[in-house]
């Protein structure tokens, strides 16, 4: 179960590709099979279930174009 | 449905223009770290950024705060003027290692001398990444630039320790060398920009932080094995941490 | 304040001072290092800023941090040090900011001397950095028209949102005379500097002062507003005193100290029984052609004297639209001519011994 | 008029061209040019005109640099210090840094009995508009050098504006100034355009003529 969700910018992706090496779960990827507004092929989550919210894409992501939402479970409530 | 917060975002102290920056260039990381240090102590308001001349050179674009664009390596003195003037503002510069380490040497070393309230944002990526790829004063040797296309050499000069260098001018206040190779190296270098911002706003003096960075395309690599070389070749010869804290042991 | 006995350099300072100067920065050169020092001590006593900087290039750029901050900002210097202001001062013109820069000249080229020189009329004139500008430029020719034109010269620099060169010459750093700072100058009607970036966003959206524009198109557009300030400082504000050139035979150009020499001149003309005028330009740039057009026919000959091989020389051939022949005389090296000197050559002039 | 005359003043209370007309007036024998504050209207452009008059003029140690800012102070400047038999004047830069240049020769000094030390001041320059402006003046020279001030000179002037008022003002000035220091006025300096001041002005009357900036005025 995921403990939260990345919402990307796709249109302001540049395809670096450097939040794809810091994922520690290894759920991104640069997707070839499509181009962005900027003619790059953006980085996308294939795996969203394995998200641990961790922020270490978001971070790494010189062009911040990553947005990290964490659950919040509700017996921490 | 489990509630959420927002852990991460775009910082609002970048503007909403994308960076020019290349693909996977650390410049991005380090403006994130600059945005987001001066949201988090509530000094963006008050903040003027002095912008160089150098791959950075537009940056008074990407940032949402006040700026100016300096001539080549006179960001400090800008920013001399500027703070003389306005000393409630927070002022820092953003200077590569062609413009702070070479023709901007003299004007960096008078405002840590003049212990100017002003911090410095030194990036190092050993290379002049926005003329083409020429040899700085902090190329490595060996290194193979556009003008030490055999690797530097002596002859060429010693790259500089400009960290080191700085730390030993008695009004330098906080030197600290950082680096953005890993999401834990990313939180110490903001740590220690928000040091930084934070002796500036308590009027104790001159701040610089180095950070090394890279230039995937001028050194011909992908943006992560640029990464990769910076930590295998920049951090052994340009070691991390501070240099100088003149504010230990000052609370007692 | 009655009047009081003041170095031209004391005096300069302490005009900026009344004129609202927020900050001084400046390096040492002779012969301007009183102006410095006097603003050293008085700058602080007025709650202002004082630094010296580690270099005429350092210097400049301060002026042009503080002027983008919207603070009315001074630098000094002589020829040399001028010369190093260049890059600021173009960026100041680029990044349309205003500001005062006094240049104290001494003679040149290279380290020269430090005796006193109009060598620089075309380093302050063409605007003297990279790129199409020009610096409104005063050239006072005593202490009390220096204090007078530095007291509106903030206005100015704020009216045009340009840098203002005030030119002066060693003679006029270095001599005494007495001055009052009671005189009423011109107010200009000045917009407050909402394009500051002075760091108080509170109420606005950010601030940027830059010079770069990348787009010709867009450095293009830029480039013809800068145009536009120049032409208006040329059509309106051209400043000049035209001196006994009713009836004149033959008209003197001279500027500053040089002119101050040339009105002895034209008395012991006048006892000769020569009729002798003079075009003092007070602005050099804009370049008071307008003044040619005043002179009527008796005017035959003009005779441009300066201490220089002639830079002002150009403007003035300009100026005369081929209308009289054009004489030169000069001293350089640190060398003021002698009133005698002025009108022996003005004697040659009229005995029809000097070909222009 | 004793053997040795220093005379010290802010810049612009006409110290050089007062130790000029003193030298020539009263024939002596050295004047020695201390001024290394003003690149400007120094009596060591007069070299021809004292070598006329049989002054002996000692300045840079590169003769005839006129046009120079480089501070060389001639050696030849202790010679009156240690020959009883030559007199001198010397001509101090204004401001204390120009005062300072007198102590290297200090230690050389046989007798303080033979020299005068005088302040030299113009109301009209703000520094010294007042007593409270011309004590401070007078304690800081003293400072610089560990001489006592020994004399005032009223070199009350506007140039060519001046009034006789003016000088009797200063004059009332700096006899309040004396009356604090225990010191007398020595000179009254009147230019020879206003011979017509006929007011009997303590101290001797020095009637200036101005040999060093005269043409630019």
């Amino acid at each position: 179960m995921a403990k939260g969700q990345i919402f990307i910018e796709t249109d302001r992706c540049k395809g670096c590709a450097l939040c794809t090496f810091y994922c520690p779960v290894h759920i991104l990827k640069l997707d070839d099979t499509q181009t962005n507004a900027k003619g790059y092929t953006p980085m996308v989550t294939f795996d969203p279930d394995k998200c641990i919210a961790c922020g270490f894409c978001a971070i790494m992501c010189p062009d911040s174009v990553i947005t990290v939402e964490r659950f919040i479970k509700e017996a921490q409530k | 449905m489990p509630k959420s917060k927002i852990v991460y975002e775009r910082s609002e102290g970048l503007s909403l223009m994308d960076n020019s920056y290349c693909p996977g260039c650390t410049h991005g990381i380090i403006h994130k770290l600059v945005a987001e240090s001066l949201v988090e102590l509530e000094l963006l308001e008050r903040t003027i950024g002095i912008s160089s001349v150098g791959c950075s050179a537009l940056n008074y674009d990407f940032f949402s705060c006040d700026m100016q664009q300096a001539p080549h390596g006179r960001a400090p003195a800008v920013a001399t003027g500027i703070k003389r003037v306005r000393p409630n503002s927070i002022i820092f510069t953003y200077q590569g290692d062609g413009d702070l380490a070479s023709i901007g040497i003299a004007e960096a070393i008078h405002a840590a001398h003049r212990s100017e309230n002003i911090t410095i944002v030194f990036v190092n990526n050993a290379i002049y990444g926005m003329t083409g790829g020429q040899m700085s004063p902090t190329t490595l040797l060996g290194q193979k630039t556009t003008t030490s296309p055999d690797g530097r050499t002596k002859a060429q000069g010693l790259p500089l320790r400009i960290a080191e260098m700085m730390a030993t001018i008695p009004g330098a206040t906080y030197v600290e060398r950082v680096s953005v190779h890993n999401p834990q190296h990313v939180a110490k270098a903001k740590k220690a920009l928000k040091k930084a911002f934070s002796i500036q706003k308590e009027n104790k003096g001159f701040t610089l932080i180095e950070f090394i960075s890279t230039c995937p395309v001028n050194w011909g690599m992908t943006p992560k094995d640029a990464v990769d070389w910076a930590v295998d070749n920049m951090i052994p010869y340009y070691p991390l941490g501070v240099f100088k804290d003149a504010t230990v042991g000052e609370e007692k | 304040m009655a009047k009081v006995l003041m170095k031209g350099n004391e005096a300069m300072a302490l005009a900026a001072i009344k004129a609202g100067c927020d900050a001084f920065y400046g390096y040492p050169i002779t012969p301007q290092n009183e102006l410095p020092e006097y603003l050293s001590k008085h700058m602080a006593l007025n709650g202002r800023v004082f630094v010296q900087s580690e270099s005429e290039v350092a210097a400049i750029n301060m002026v042009y941090g503080a002027a983008g901050a919207g603070a009315r900002a001074l630098t000094s210097s002589s020829s040399p040090g001028i010369a190093l202001k260049q890059e600021g001062i173009s960026y100041m013109a680029g990044a349309e900011l205003p500001g005062v820069i006094i240049n104290v000249m001494r003679g040149g080229p290279g380290l020269g001397g430090i005796q006193p020189s109009q060598g620089d009329y075309k380093q302050i004139t063409r605007g003297g950095g990279n790129g199409d500008y020009y610096l409104y430029s005063l050239a006072p020719e005593s202490l009390q028209e220096a204090v007078d034109l530095i007291k509106e010269s903030f206005d100015i620099a704020d009216y045009f949102r340009n840098p203002v060169m005030i030119a002066v010459d060693g003679l006029i750093g270095q001599m005494m005379e007495p001055v009052t700072f009671d005189n009423e100058t011109p107010k200009w009607e000045l917009e407050p500097k909402t394009w500051a970036a002075d760091g108080d966003r509170s109420n606005r959206e950010k601030n940027v002062i830059n010079s770069l524009y990348l787009d010709p198109l867009m450095l293009e557009k830029h480039n013809l507003k800068l145009k536009a300030k120049y032409d208006v400082m040329r059509d309106k504000h051209q400043r000049y005193e035209m001196i006994n050139v009713k009836d004149a035979e033959i008209v003197i150009v001279a500027y500053g100290s040089m002119a101050r020499i040339a009105r002895t001149s034209i008395e012991i003309l006048e006892e000769k029984g020569i009729k002798c005028g003079m075009i003092r330009p007070i602005t050099i740039f804009p370049f008071p052609d307008k003044a040619f057009r005043e002179l009527q026919d008796s005017v035959k000959n003009i005779l441009v004297v300066e201490m220089s091989t002639g830079q002002m020389l150009e403007d003035v051939k300009i100026a005369n639209e081929c209308e009289r022949p054009i004489h030169f005389y000069g001293r350089v090296g640190g060398i003021v001519p002698e009133a005698e000197e002025v009108v022996s050559q003005v004697l040659k002039i009229i005995g029809g011994e000097d070909n222009a | 008029m004793k053997r040795i005359t220093i005379i010290s003043g802010h810049y612009g209370s006409g110290k050089s061209e007062i130790s000029v007309n003193l030298a020539i007036n009263n024939k002596i024998d050295y004047l020695v040019d201390l001024d290394i504050i003003n690149p400007y209207f120094r009596s060591r452009g007069l070299a021809d005109l004292l070598e006329e008059k049989n002054i002996h003029l000692v300045e840079s140690t590169i003769k005839g640099m006129t046009g120079s800012d480089l501070p060389y102070i001639s050696g030849e400047g202790v010679v009156p210090f240690v020959n009883p038999d030559i007199t001198a004047i010397y001509d101090l830069g204004g401001t204390e840094n120009g005062a300072r240049v007198l102590i290297q020769f200090l230690d050389r000094v046989k007798d303080v009995n033979e020299i005068d030390f005088l302040c030299s001041v113009n109301i009209f320059r703000p520094e010294t508009a007042d007593v409270k402006g011309i004590l401070d003046t007078i304690a800081m020279y003293e400072a610089e050098t560990q001489l006592k001030i020994t004399g005032l000179i009223n070199n009350t002037n506007l140039i060519n504006e001046t009034e006789e008022v003016d000088l009797i003002r200063g004059e009332k000035i700096l006899i309040e100034v004396g009356k604090k220091l225990n010191i007398p006025i020595v000179y009254t300096v009147v230019e020879e355009t206003k011979k017509n001041f006929n007011h009997k002005f303590l101290g001797e009357r020095i009637t200036l003529i101005r040999y060093i900036a005269k043409k630019y005025l």
